[in-house]
Formats: C-alpha cells, structure tokens, sequence
C-alpha cells in the first residue's frame, strides 16, 4: 500500500508548464528518490505535495493522496498536520530568530506534546551537535551548512511521518553529507516515509528503494533504485564521471565552451 | 524640585499610555513586518463603542465590548485587506494600512460628528497627592495597565508558541506554512490583539485630564510613533521604555518651555522626535531593536 | 584555448591576492584564527573544509562585508583590509554567495548589468540627462553582457526575472553577474552546488574557461570534491577558522588531517 | 473659445439695478468656505447650518431685490488646497462669501480678494491680521480685543490685582498669537505679567501646562485654544487644586464638554468671552434663533456657531438690501453699501459699525460662564462692554 | 500623461534600427496616437478651461513632480519617506525668501534677498536638495520603517520652523509669493491677450508647469532606467549585494535622497507660484501620506505611476466637490447625507487599498496591460 499517490498531476506557474502528467508513489517506509537537473521540477513537485504552490502564483491539476487521504484543497498548516513535512530548498531559516526558536518553530505544527518535542529536540541535538552549541545565535548568522543542518533538523522536530527533503545535502562538506544520509536512513528505519530530491544522485541511489527521473516536467524513468543506478544514461547524467574519464570528460565538456574574451575598456 | 517631579511623573503616566499605543505597533509589526498606520482609527473604534455603550450597560462591560469591538475591527482589517496583498513589500503594505485608515477615520469621525464622547470611566478627575505632587488616578491606572500588559507580552513571546509563530510568519511565510505554522491565524490574531489594545489605549488616552473622544484623538496616536521606533519596532521592553521616554521628553520639554524659549515655543510636540533621531543615529534599529543582519 | 582572442592587455597586471594572519571574531566565536595563504596570479586557489570552518568568512573579509578583527589582505601593493565593499569591487575583486543574493524581480539582464556598475561612469546627472556618453556607454556594455551571458549559457533566460529560474540557473546567474565585473580576482562560494553532475561538468568547464581565456585568480571554495580536483591549482583547508593544511590537490587529498576532519573515508 | 468673450461688468436690469458676478435677475449667489470634515468640522457645521436657515427664511419671504438667495457651499476640511481651489472656483461665480472658516486660507486669497476679485468675504475668524482690507469684514471683536475686555473681567471681578502673573496657554498660529498681543497690552496697562505657554491643537492633555503654571504662581488662566485644551486645562487645574480662575475666548469652548467629566469643573470657575449673545440667552433675537433652527435641525445642538453663521448671513442680507436700495447690486455697490451699516445686530447683544474696514466692527465682548441647564451651555455673566483698554488698544 | 512616454524605446537593448522602420512601427501603434491627442489637449486647456480647472491641473502637476522624486526614493530605492512635505515646504518658503523682497508684514518683519525669480527658483530647489543632504546621515543608515518614522520628524521640526521663525516665513500666515518672471516676462495676474483670450497667472503658469513636469519626468526616466537606477533597485533588494558589487551603498542612499528632496524643492516652489502664498498648516504629515499614497495608487518604481497617481489623488477630491450636485449618494455640504469631502476621502481611501490589492503595479500597469506589452 503506498502512502502517497500522485496521479496525474501537472502544475503550471501563469503560462509555464513545469510539471506535466507526473504520477509517483512513496511507498510506506521507504525512500524514494527523484533526480533531475535544473528546472525539472523537482522542486514544484515538492511544492504540490506541500500545497505551497501559492506562494509562488502557481497552479495545479491532478490529485496527490496521503494515505488514501487527499491533500488537494488543504491548507499547507493540515498538510503539516497530516505527517507531511517539507525541508525547502536553500534552507530557509528564520534569519533573525535564534537557532533554537527555529527549531521551535519547527515543532509547531506537530501532534503530541512538550513531552514529544521535547525527545526530538535531544534527537536533533544529538545529529546535530553544532546546533546545540549554537542555540542562542541568530540563524542567518550560521554558516550556509550549518543552516542546512538547522533547516534538517527543524523538519524533524515536527516528527513527520512523510518527510520531503529538498536538496538535502546542498553545500555540507562530505563528511556531513554522509552524516546525513545516514540521518535519513535512520529516520526511515524509524517509520518514516521519505521523498528524496538530490543532486547528489549517488547518495540518493544509495538511499533510495525506488527513483524516478524528471526532465523538463515529465517522468522519464522509474524504477528499482539499483537499476537506475546502472543505467548508462543515469550514470552519465547524474552520477557524474569516474574517475577514470574524469580528464578525457572534463575536456570535452570544456570544448564545448566558447572562450570568453577579454573585456577592453 | 517637585515642579520637576511632577513633571517627571506626569511624563512618566502619559508615557504609559503612549506605551500601550507603541505595543499596539509593535505587536503588528512583529507578527507581519509592517508598520500599522492604521492604529489611530482602531484606537477610534475601540474608544467609539465604549463611549457609546457605557450609559447602557455600564462601564466595564462597555469596555470590554469596546475591546472585543477592535478586536474585530483589527481581524477585519487583517482578512479583508492584508491577507490578499500577494506581494511580500512591507513598505507597500504600510502604506495600505495608510489607506485602511483613512477608510475607518473618515467613516468614525462621520458617525461621531463634532461630539466629544465621554467613556464614563470610574475613576473622573480623581487624583492622588503624595507628598505635594499630584497625579490623577486615570493615569495611575493607565501606568498598572500598561505595565501588566507589557509584562503580559514580554512573557508571552518569550514563553509560548505564539511568539515563535508570529515571527516565523513575519520573516518567511512560505516557510512558516511548511512549519505547521497557520499563517491567517497568527496574522488575524495579531491585528486582533493590537485593536484590543488600541481599545485600551483609546480609554486612557481619552479620560480625565483630556477631556474625552473626538476626531482629533487619533491624532495622538502619532505620538506613539517616536516611542514605538526609539525602543526598537519589535521589542516589546522597547515600547514601554520608548513610551516613557517620549513621555518624559515630552512633558519636560513642555514645562520648561519658558527656559527653552530660545527654541521657539511649544517645542513639546517637537521634542519626543528629535530624541528619536538621536537614538536613530546611534542605534539604527532602536534602543532594544533587533539589529539588521549582516551576512551573506 | 582556440576562441580566446588576444586583445589589449588588462591595464592592470595580475597580482597576488596574499592573506596574512587573518583573525575575525564574533560574540564568543572565533570564525578565523590567523589564516594565511597567498592566491598566486592566475590561478585557482580552492578552499575547503568542514561546515562552519570559515570559509564564507574568508570570503567575507576579502570583499570587505566583514571587517577582520586582526591581519591583513593585499591585493598586489594594494591593502583591501578595511576598505568598504565597493572600494574593494572597484578594484577588481567578485564574488558571487553561497546563499543566493540575486533580486528576485529583476531579470537577468538588469541583475548582469549592475555587475556592470564599476566598469561604467554614467552618474545621476548623465543617466538622468541622457547624455551621449551614458547612451553610448549603455549600449557598449549591454553587449558585453549579453557575450557573457552566451559565455555561461544564460542567453535565452536574460528576460527573465531570475527569481523564476531554477536554482541552478540562479547559481549561474551569479557567476556571470561577478563576471560582468571583469574581475582581477574571482571569489566563487559553491558555485556547482544544486547541480546534476552534468551540470557540474559544464560549470566547472565554464570555470576553467574563465581562468583559461581571462588569466584571473580565482578563488574557490566548494563541497564538490571532484570540481576542485579538476579546477584547483592550489588548496587551502580550514577547520574550525584554523589553516589544517594546503598545497595541491592531490597532496591535501592524501592528508590525513584533511581525510579526518573533512573528506572522511572515501567510498 | 468660450474663454474669449470678455466678462461683461455691470449690466442693468430693467429695474435699473446695476448687477455683475453672481447676481443674475433671479438670484443672488453667495459662496461659503466652510469646514465641515476638518478641525473646525463643529463650527462649520453650525455656521453653515444657519446660514442656510438663514437663507431659506429670505427667500421664503420673497428674496432680496426680487431675487433668490442661493448659497454655494464648499467643504475645504482644513486643507490649503481644497480651500483655495474652492475659492478660486467660486470667485467668479458668486458675489461674495457669506462664510470663510480658516483664517490662514483667507490670508492666502487676501490679495486676490483686495487686488482683482474685490467681493466681500466675511470670515469666521476674528484675527486682527484680517482687519484692514475693504473687503474681508470681520464681524465682532478681534481676538486681540476680546482677550482684554477678558482680563479687564477679572480685574473688575478682584480675581487679579496688579502685580499679578497670568498665564496665558495659546494656540500656536494666527488665532493664539493675536490673542497673546492682547493679553501683553492689557497685562501693560494693568501691571501685570504674562506666563506663556504655547501649545499645538493636537495637545489635548493640559498637565505639564499647568504643574509649569502653577509653578510661576500665576493667579489667572487665559486659555487662546480649542474647547478640549479648555476643557483639559480647567479639568487638571480643578483637580490639583490649583484654584485659578481660567477665562477663554469664544473659540474655547463647545456645549458638548459640559457632558464630560471637565463639565463641572467649567462649570465652577470658567469664562469665555464673545462678541454676540449666546444662543441659549433669554433674549429675543437668541430666542427666536433658537427655536427656528431648533426646528429645522431637529438632531443637531445649539452652539455659538449657530448665531456667527446667522449673524454673518444677515449682515450679508443688510448689505444686500441696503445695495438694492441704491440700485448696485455689483461688488462695488455691496461694499459701499456695507459702510454705510453702522447699527448692526443689536438682536444680538451688541452693535457692530462696519464704517471703518481698519477697525473692528465692535471692541465689546459679552462675557459668559458654562451652564449645563441653557441650551447651547452659556450663560450671560457681564452684558457687552468695552473695557477702557480695549477701546485704547490699536490694532497690529 | 503623455510626455513621460514619449521614448519608450529609447533605452531598450535591441539591436539599432533604424530610424524609419522605428517611426514607422511607432506610428502602427494606437498609443502613439493617444499620447499625440493628450498633448495636444494639455497644450489647449488654457484656451478653454477656466481658472478652477486649470489651478487643479497645476496643483497635479505640481504634485507629479514631487511624486517623481518620492517614487525614486521610496519606489526605486525602497527607502520609506514621510517626510516628503517638509522638502516641499524648503522649496517653496525658499523661493519666497529668495525671491522675496524685505518688508513688513502683518506685524512680521520679512526678510528676502530679492533675486531674481527665475534664480531663486532654481536656487530653491538647490536649497531643498541640500536640506536632503543634511539629514543624509540618517537617510545613509536608516531603513524601511524606521526611515520612514525618522523622516516624520522633518515634518515636526519643518512645522515648528514654519511657525516660528517668522522673519523668514512669516509664521502662521506665510508669505506672499512673488510672481515668477523669466526674461521679463511675468507669470503674475496680470492680463496678456493671447488668441483672444485672457492669460492670468493660471494661464501662464500652466506651459511652465507642463514644461518642468517634461523635464523632470524625463530626467527621472533616464535615471531609472539607466546605471543609477539599476543600482537604486539593488540597495533596495539585497543591500549587501549591492555593496559588493561595487555600489557605493551610503554614498547612493544619500545621493536619491537628495534627488528626490530636489524634485520636492520644485514641486514646493511651483505650488508656492499656484497658491501665490505659502501657509504653515499645508505642509504637513498629511501631505507627505498623500504623495506616499499617489506612488502606491500610480505604480512604485516608475515615472508613469507617479504621474498617474499624483493626477489622481489630487484631482479626485476636486472633481467630487465640482460635481457633487449631479452624483448620486454624494450631496451638498449641510444637507446631512454624505459630504463630498467625505466621499472622496472614502474614495481615496479605498483607491489605495484596492491598488495595492488587486493592481500590484498600480493604475499604470492597468493601462500597460490594455495597451502594449512594455
Ligand atoms: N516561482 C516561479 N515562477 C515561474 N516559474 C517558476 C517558478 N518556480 C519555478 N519555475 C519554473 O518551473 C520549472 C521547474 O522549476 P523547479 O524549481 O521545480 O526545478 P528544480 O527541478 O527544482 O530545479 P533545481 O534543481 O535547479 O532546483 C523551471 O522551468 C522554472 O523556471
Ligand atoms: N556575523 C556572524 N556572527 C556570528 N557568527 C558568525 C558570523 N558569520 C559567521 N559566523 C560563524 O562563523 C563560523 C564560520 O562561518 P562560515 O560561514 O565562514 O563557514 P563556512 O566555512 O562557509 O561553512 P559552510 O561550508 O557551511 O558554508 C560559523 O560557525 C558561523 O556560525
Ligand atoms: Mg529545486
Ligand atoms: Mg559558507
């Protein structure tokens, strides 16, 4: 039984197609990956699941389901009520409030009580150390990595059910990348449905039990993470070179670029 | 001396009131980032149905029907108006609220004609004596008030969920709604909250000494403004101490006119501003403001 | 490179871009803690290392955002400490920032051209005039920005506002405004970061491009391990606002330290 | 274009009346300037408000010279510009205004009013700046005048005795700074000394004025302000214990204050000065007034409003009677018509002489004192009279 | 209105076009036509509206102007000004006391330095850009709400000035306002048969309005469009940035700041030169609200918006008095229904809400949308 359905759905921002008859499934559970390169719609998808779309002057038709539940026509708040929660891309943090009101902000639309919130607090401070250290700076003062972790952990204080992570690993170091994934992992492994946007295709391969591939708003590939993974086409286009042809690739790619001339003023 | 102590305390009790009005302000402003032109004609409304209840059906429960009334005129301003603007400029927002206002003054003023409203207030033209300076009760009254009140906030937003949320709404609302946080309810919340407090601040504003409500009492409301931005538009010590300051300045500059004549007379109105501007020049965002940030 | 065109040489001469003993603290928090090292002319000189370690910081202190509490930075003879932001961009120094800076409602175009502000003259009164200098200079520089914008493959969005692009895009739009800048030095904070690896590939290309045809010093600082192999000549690591090591890419790769407090176990 | 026919001066009807701007052989036309949404909405009202009665009454008993009166009103709100375009749209149409509220906007038309327009105007304002032009005619005493005749009141009273300090709170601008050169002239003659406290309209809350009064020791307030600085003086003043009395001028007061909590302070020991009646007075012509207007606006109360704004329309009517009777119903023949009117308005309390534009038309003042019992809330305490430095004092 | 069109394309960044096939498409477009019409009326009306009519228009144009300047302020630059009526009144009291002569008025001894009109305009209007630059430290470091609010104590302290330093303004009464003359001829009231008809001051004054409103339209438009106004628009989105690339941050926030106090200095003198005396009471805090909302109602940002909005907020009230006899729901003053001050303030009110609610843009972008794309 999956817990979320998509059918159907396309999304357009005033005269702009960006989704175009995307249908996807998050089984319960599991990860599930979906990659794609600039401007696929990764995010918009993330945005319709949200029902954040508003905020963005865009519309959309088709129906997206929660456990049999539909979340067309609910407020991005019941959303959230629902076990639906959303790490937007950039992170977005409350710059001028403290680390630990952001996080508090994020325990704001969860069920269950001070008891609830205060266990996923110790649960975020344990990921997230740096986060505890600085719970009394101001957020926007954090390194970008740093507020990719507040951004993490602030989702999590709302103890989702079904957690949309986009572009989680967005500027964090390896090291933190891999911490985060492992995050994710556990996350899961605690109940946790997730829906994965990532550049990081490797990670996200890794990760994931299922992926989708998105171009230009439509759903080009699905399947079994792993033999997306193996696929030519997703090795060239998401999981980058190895290292072997790095150098024989690297030029080709820069073949391609016409050189910039000098500017004489 | 105790010319200076009356002044100082007749500063310090009309400063209170202006605190309230800058709460007013504050609490908006925290909650949505905009500056609320429109307070002046929420203090209207709310003083308006209390004066126009209390021959009726008392002066307490006037009052708190004037209470609930702003409050409702706030909600409604917040769900007709300020909720639709899609654009996220708070300037451009302001400066609805200028329109908003006009809207409601006009319409106020027309209901009330030329008529000075009394509130029928418990306390008259009482006052205390302590000690050879006197006070009036009212204004007591108003100090008690307002310094629960701010209390009252000053541990609301510290110590509950509400303060968080309107902050959260305020700096990013696309990303507060991803929070769970429901944007409408904070927002119609606060406007709520600022006309119930315009609606206490409008009794104060208009009972004994001044002589009661008219069209011209919003015009006090302007007086809160230096307070509201010398203490910093989002803190709200900053608008209990910005009150009394504006207070203080004012009723000093005010009876000590005769030694100040050198200023050009009546220099009382003047004064609360260009302490204001001094504050600003030293500290930009206000005595307790948060400061810009400044990384990128 | 084949489609570079050799033109008048730069008026100004590349120069070194030294960082000595640079120290930058907060309330409580020491960002950086004496950091040297030197960008040499021409160059791409990467720095890398843990979330928080200081990097952005850096960045800060080279455009002048952030005043260093102690150190110096010379650009050349020329002392960039404690110069204001756009004294420091006069003189040739861009960047682009890791949380992107770009007005949402401008398009790509108007966003290129104020990269375009230092090269250009026209004030208040010649603008407001329209004089023939401001309308001769207009028309000069919108063509080089369009030439930049084809550089980066931006072309087709210029009407755009940028905020519609999508994120990677919007990274881009970035680059090409520092650009626009005709920079000596280029500061690029993650500038592949939100991209497939296909895009990475054509980004770093793009910056290599740069570095090839324009003979600029660049400074990079990226998570993207595979792109500052490719693209660094020089590295620097910073942990916890301390330099932990330096040298080339391959050397720091094989550092210990780095591979502990940074890289971890590779895969 | 239309705009190019010359405008043709005094045509002759065939009664032989000379008639031009504004006189047609059926109506008369007369603007207003009023104030109805601004600060002075109260005034406005009333003033205009008679003057329409006022009106109605006239044409009801056949006219003026076998005319109706019509009277154009403009509401300008207290705004600059609305007044002045109100003026510069009625000017050409009208042969005078019978209503000008807001002395700084008539300041602003005075040389277009004296150098090309010359229509008579009769503001509601009682600046002694305006006196002196041939066709701006203040009707009663300057605010200058009416302060003295207040403070000879307390001196005649025993409330001040030479040597004396008195305070004066004033409203900063035309009406405030006239009253205070009053109130230093007859501190001059009467050896007293004048503590000045200027304030804003928006002030409405008296206290630091009167702990700064109290301080210098001051034995009399003059309040040169609205009704709520009136109110909000006499009121602090009551209730600290700071028993002075506190005289006004007649723009310092308004019924509606006798229902606040000020009321019986301003009851106790408050007086204000003017220069006719009060509407409530037992007197025939009050009376009258009274019930008419009482009878026509049934919802609105009676103020002093009521009988400026009649007052002023019928001097109008005098002047207009006074033209037809000599045949020149042009501006020209309303303004020499209007100097020939020397007993005006006894109705009223007191007779204004319009023979001299540089003089006010009257140096008396009746003094009266806040009775929530009258209607209109005034009550006569002293019948007009002239105290002897007011007929001394010159004007500017 | 029509001049501040005129070049639509002008700065656009296509490739040069020739100048023919450019007339030529410009001559296909209905607008062009329009705009030809609407000049030709402004350049007529004084030939036929009389001086009611034609004061209104002065007062809009003037208005206009200082519209312009505060749209570059608070439109471009994003920096909140209520204190726009206070640059208005150093305009307009600065041209009368340069332009005035000493003398004695109503008790007020009047000091003036007697220039010459014309370059006590021009002087005025120095005089109020360097009353901007005084206060540009604040204006420098302040922003938004607090820039805003700072600015209102201009107004105070510009009314307190106004009223007491009487040698120069005359205090509560002002000043009488000495005709403009330009190589000798004057825009007083004193007749000059043109074509048959009359030209009073109104008259006159009405070409060197449209003629200062042309001008400083078109100087606004080259500004925003150009280098600085690109600059303008990014301290306004993203401060920092701005800096970094190489926009000197203070030094621009000073500069429009002086600009616009500029535009308000030529406003204030050409409303001085229409009411022919100043008075205190016009320049205040209300004053400022209504420019703010005439660039609201108009359009932020551009010269269109607060052309359009100026000529809007301030004919509406005068096109209501005019006409209260024959509108529905508004009647005469007194008469107990609703007064036509009221309903145009009620009207007033609801334009500024309604624009920023349902025309994001303002009126221009309503008229943009019906006619070409830009
Ligand atoms: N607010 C918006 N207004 C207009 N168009 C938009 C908006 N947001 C996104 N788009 C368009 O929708 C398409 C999909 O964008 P989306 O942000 O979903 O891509 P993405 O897959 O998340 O890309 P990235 O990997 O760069 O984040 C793009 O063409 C983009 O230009
Ligand atoms: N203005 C500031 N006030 C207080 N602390 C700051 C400020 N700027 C940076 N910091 C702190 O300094 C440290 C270094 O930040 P910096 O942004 O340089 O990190 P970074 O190396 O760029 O990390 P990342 O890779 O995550 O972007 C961080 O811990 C950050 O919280
Ligand atoms: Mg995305
Ligand atoms: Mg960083």
């Amino acid at each position: 039984m999956a817990t979320l359905e998509i059918r159907a759905l396309s999304v357009g921002y005033g005269p702009v197609r960006s989704l175009r008859d995307v249908s996807l499934d998050v089984p319960a559970g599991a990860i599930t990956a979906v990659l794609g390169g600039n401007g696929a719609g990764k995010t918009t998808l993330l945005r319709a699941i949200s029902r954040t779309l508003g905020f963005h002057r865009g519309t959309g038709t088709g129906t997206v389901r929660f456990d049999g539940r539909p979340l067309d026509g609910l407020r991005p708040a019941q959303v959230v009520a629902a076990g639906v929660v959303q790490v937007p891309e950039g992170r977005q943090v409350f710059a001028r409030m403290t680390v630990a009101d952001n996080l508090r902000a994020g325990a704001l639309g969860a069920r269950g009580g001070r008891k609830a919130s205060a266990g996923a607090l110790t649960r975020v401070h344990e990921l997230f150390p740096v986060l505890a250290q600085r719970a009394h700076q101001r957020a926007g003062l954090l390194s970008g990595g740093e507020q990719q972790m507040l951004a993490m952990g602030r989702a999590l204080m709302a103890r989702p059910r079904l957690l949309l992570l986009d572009e989680p690993s967005l500027g964090l170091a390896p090291l933190m990348a891999q911490r985060i994934a492992e995050t994710v992992q556990e996350i899961n492994a605690s109940g946790t449905s997730v829906l994965l946007v990532e550049q990081n295709a490797a990670i996200a391969l890794r990760l994931a039990s299922t992926a989708y591939v998105l171009e230009v708003g439509e759903v080009t590939l699905e399947g079994p993470a792993d033999e997306l993974a193996a696929s030519d086409e997703v090795r060239r286009r998401y999981l980058g070179v190895v290292d072997e042809t790095a150098a024989e690739d690297a030029d080709r790619a820069a073949g391609s670029v016409r050189g910039l001339s000098r500017w004489s003023a | 001396m105790t010319t200076f102590i009356e002044l100082l305390l007749g500063g310090l009790s009309i400063g209170s009131v202006y605190a309230l009005i800058a709460l007013g302000f504050v609490v908006i402003f925290k909650a949505t980032e905009v500056v609320n032109f429109a307070h002046a004609s929420l203090l209207l409304a709310g003083g308006y149905v209390t004066a126009v209840l209390h021959d009726d059906i008392g002066f307490w429960p006037a009052l708190a029907v004037g209470i609930a009334g702003a409050a409702v005129v706030g909600a409604a301003i917040e769900f007709l108006v300020m909720r639709r603007y899609r654009g996220s400029d708070h300037s451009v927002l302001a400066i609805v609220t200028i329109g908003v206002d006009i809207l409601l003054t006009t319409e106020l003023t027309r209901r009330m004609g030329t008529d000075v409203l009394a509130l029928g207030d418990p306390w008259g033209n009482g006052v205390v004596t302590i000690g050879g300076v006197t006070l009036a009760e009212t204004r007591i009254a108003a100090f008690l008030a307002a310094g629960l009140l701010i209390t009252a906030f000053l541990l609301a937003f510290r110590f509950t969920s509400w303060g968080v949320s309107m902050r959260a709404a305020a700096e990013n609302p696309q990303t507060a709604a991803l929070m769970g946080i429901k944007l409408g309810r904070v927002s119609l919340a606060a406007w709520a909250v600022a006309g119930a407090l315009a609606a206490v601040a409008a009794l104060f504003l208009t009972v004994f000494p001044t002589p009661g409500l008219e069209r011209a009492t919003s015009l006090a409301a302007l007086k809160a403004f230096p307070a509201a931005i010398l203490g910093g538009l989002d803190s709200t010590t900053g608008a209990l101490a910005g009150g009394l300051i504006v207070g203080v300045t004012e009723s000093l500059a005010t009876g000590y006119q005769s030694d100040l004549s050198f200023l050009g007379r009546g220099i009382g109105d003047l004064a609360p501003y260009l302490v204001m501007v001094l504050v600003l020049l030293l500290r930009p965002a206000g005595l307790f403001g948060t400061k810009e940030l400044a990384r990128v | 490179m084949s489609a570079v065109q050799e033109t008048a040489p730069v008026t100004t001469a590349p120069a070194a871009l030294a960082v000595r003993d640079v120290t930058v603290r907060f309330a409580g928090l020491t960002a950086l803690d004496g950091v040297s090292f030197t960008v040499e002319p021409g160059s791409v000189h990467a720095v890398i290392g843990p979330n928080g370690a200081g990097k952005s910081t850096t960045f800060n202190v080279l455009s002048g955002v952030y005043r260093a509490t102690s150190g110096s930075v010379h650009l050349g003879t020329t002392e960039l400490t404690g110069l204001a932001p756009h004294k420091i961009a006069q003189l040739g120094v861009a960047r682009t920032f890791q949380n992107l800076a770009l007005p949402p409602h401008a398009t790509v175009t108007d966003s290129l051209l104020l990269g375009r502000h230092r090269l250009t003259r026209a004030g208040f009164v010649a603008s407001g005039l329209r004089l023939p200098s401001a309308a001769r200079e207009a028309r000069r520089h919108r063509e080089r920005v369009r030439e930049i914008a084809e550089f980066i493959g931006l072309e087709r969005e210029l009407d755009r506002p940028a905020g519609a692009l999508p994120y990677g895009q919007q990274k881009l739009v970035e680059l090409g405004r520092a650009l626009c800048m005709e920079p000596q030095v280029l500061l690029l904070d993650e500038p592949v970061a939100g991209m497939t690896a296909d895009e990475r590939r054509r980004t770093a290309a793009v910056v290599a491009g740069v570095r090839d045809s324009l003979g600029i010093s660049i400074v990079l600082v990226e998570h993207d391990m595979g792109v500052v192999m490719r693209l660094a000549d020089a590295v620097t690591v910073l942990d916890f606002g301390r330099r932990i090591s330096g040298g080339t890419p391959a050397e720091v790769q094989n550092d210990p330290a780095v591979v502990q407090a940074y890289l971890g176990a590779q895969e | 274009s239309e705009k190019a026919k010359s405008s043709d001066e005094g045509t002759q009807d065939k009664a032989g009346v000379k008639t031009g701007q504004g006189v047609t052989d059926k109506v008369i036309s007369l603007g207003a300037l009023t104030d109805m949404t601004g600060v002075y909405a109260s005034l406005g009202k009333s003033v205009t408000q008679a003057q329409q009665l006022w009106v109605k009454q006239t044409n009801a008993a056949g006219g003026i010279c076998d005319r109706k009166v019509e009277l154009t009103v403009r509401d300008h709100g207290y705004d600059p510009q609305k007044a002045i375009a109100g003026y510069t749209e009625l000017a050409p149409k009208v042969l005078g205004f019978a209503q000008f509220i807001g002395s700084p906007f008539v300041a602003a038309v005075e040389d277009r009013i004296d150098g090309q327009d010359k229509a008579l105007v009769l503001p509601q304002a009682w600046s002694a700046n305006l006196v002196g032009s041939k066709y701006i005619r203040v009707i009663g005493a300057t605010y200058d005048v009416e302060t003295i005749n207040l403070i000879d009141y307390l001196l005649a009273e025993k409330r001040i005795a030479k040597g004396d300090k008195i305070g004066h709170v004033y409203f900063e601008g035309d009406y405030g700074e006239n009253a205070l050169a009053g109130s230093k002239y007859a501190a001059k003659e009467a050896g007293l000394t004048v503590v000045e406290q200027k304030i804003k309209p928006t002030d409405n809350d008296m206290t630091a004025q009167v702990a700064a009064l109290k301080q210098a020791g001051v034995k009399a307030v003059i309040v040169s302000a609205g009704p709520r600085q009136a109110a909000s003086l006499v009121g602090v003043a009551a209730a600290t214990g700071f028993k002075v009395p506190v005289v006004g001028n007649n723009s310092a007061f308004a019924p509606q204050l006798l229902k606040t909590q000020a009321g019986p302070a301003l009851a106790a020991d408050y007086y204000v000065a003017a220069s006719t009646l009060p509407i409530g007075d037992p007197g025939a012509g009050p009376a009258k007034l009274a019930k008419e207007y009482g009878a026509e606006y049934p919802k609105d109360g009676l103020d002093n409003g009521v009988i400026a704004g009649y007052n002023a329309a019928s001097l109008f009517g005098e002047a207009l009677k006074k033209a037809c009777a000599s045949k020149d119903l042009t501006r020209e023949g309303i303004d020499k018509a209007l100097l020939t009117i020397t007993d005006f308005g006894s109705d009223f309390g007191m007779p204004h002489d319009f023979s001299d534009p540089a003089a006010p038309s009257t140096r008396e003042s009746v003094i009266m004192k806040p009775d929530a019992k009258t209607p209109g809330g005034l009550k006569v305490v002293r019948p007009a009279e002239a105290a002897a430095a007011a007929k001394s004092y010159t004007l500017k | 209105m029509s001049e501040t069109t005129t070049t639509e394309t002008a700065a656009a960044p296509r490739p040069a076009t020739p100048g023919g096939t450019a007339l030529a498409g410009r001559l296909r477009q209905p607008r062009t036509y329009l705009w030809a019409v609407g000049s030709v009326l402004l350049l007529a009306f004084p030939f036929y509206l009389d001086r009611f009519w034609l004061q209104a228009g002065l007062f809009a144009m003037a208005a206009a102007i200082g519209a312009i300047g505060l749209n570059l302020l608070t439109g471009a630059t994003g920096q909140l000004s209520m204190g726009h009526a206070f640059f208005l009144a150093v305009g307009a009291y600065g041209y009368c006391v340069l332009a005035g002569e000493s003398s004695t008025e109503n008790g007020h001894e009047l000091s003036g330095l007697g220039l010459p009109s014309w370059l006590a305009a021009v002087l005025a209007v120095l005089l109020a850009g360097a009353a901007g630059g005084l206060f540009s430290p604040i204006a420098s470091r302040l922003r938004g709400a607090y820039l805003g609010i700072a600015t209102l104590a201009l107004i105070f302290i510009g009314q307190h000035v106004l009223f007491n330093a009487g040698s120069l303004t005359g205090g509560f009464n002002g000043r009488a306002v000495p005709p403009l003359s330009l190589f000798g001829f004057g825009f007083d009231d004193t007749e000059v048969l043109v074509a048959g008809v009359p030209f009073q001051s109104s008259e006159k004054l009405w070409y060197a309005a449209l003629l200062a409103l042309l001008l400083s339209g078109l100087f606004a438009r080259g500004v925003l469009r150009g280098r600085p106004g690109r600059a303008l628009n990014a301290i306004r989105d993203h401060r920092i940035a701005a800096g970094v690339m190489g926009v000197p941050v203070a030094r621009y926030r000073a500069g429009v700041f002086v600009l616009s106090s500029m535009y308000a200095g030529l406003a204030g003198v050409l409303l001085a030169l229409v009411f022919q005396r100043t008075v205190p009471e016009y320049f205040g805090m209300v004053l400022s609200l209504e420019y703010l909302a005439m660039i609201v109602i108009g359009g932020l940002g551009t010269v269109a918006g607060a052309v359009v909005g100026a000529a809007f907020v301030s004919l509406l009230p005068q096109l209501l008095t005019h006409y209260s006899d024959s509108l529905p729901l508004v009647s005469d003053p007194g008469t107990g229904g609703l007064a036509p001050g009221e309903a145009s303030r009620y009207l007033y009110g609801a334009a500024v809400v309604a624009a920023v609610l349902f025309l994001p843009g303002g009126l221009t972008r309503l008229m943009k949308n019906s006619g070409e794309k830009k």
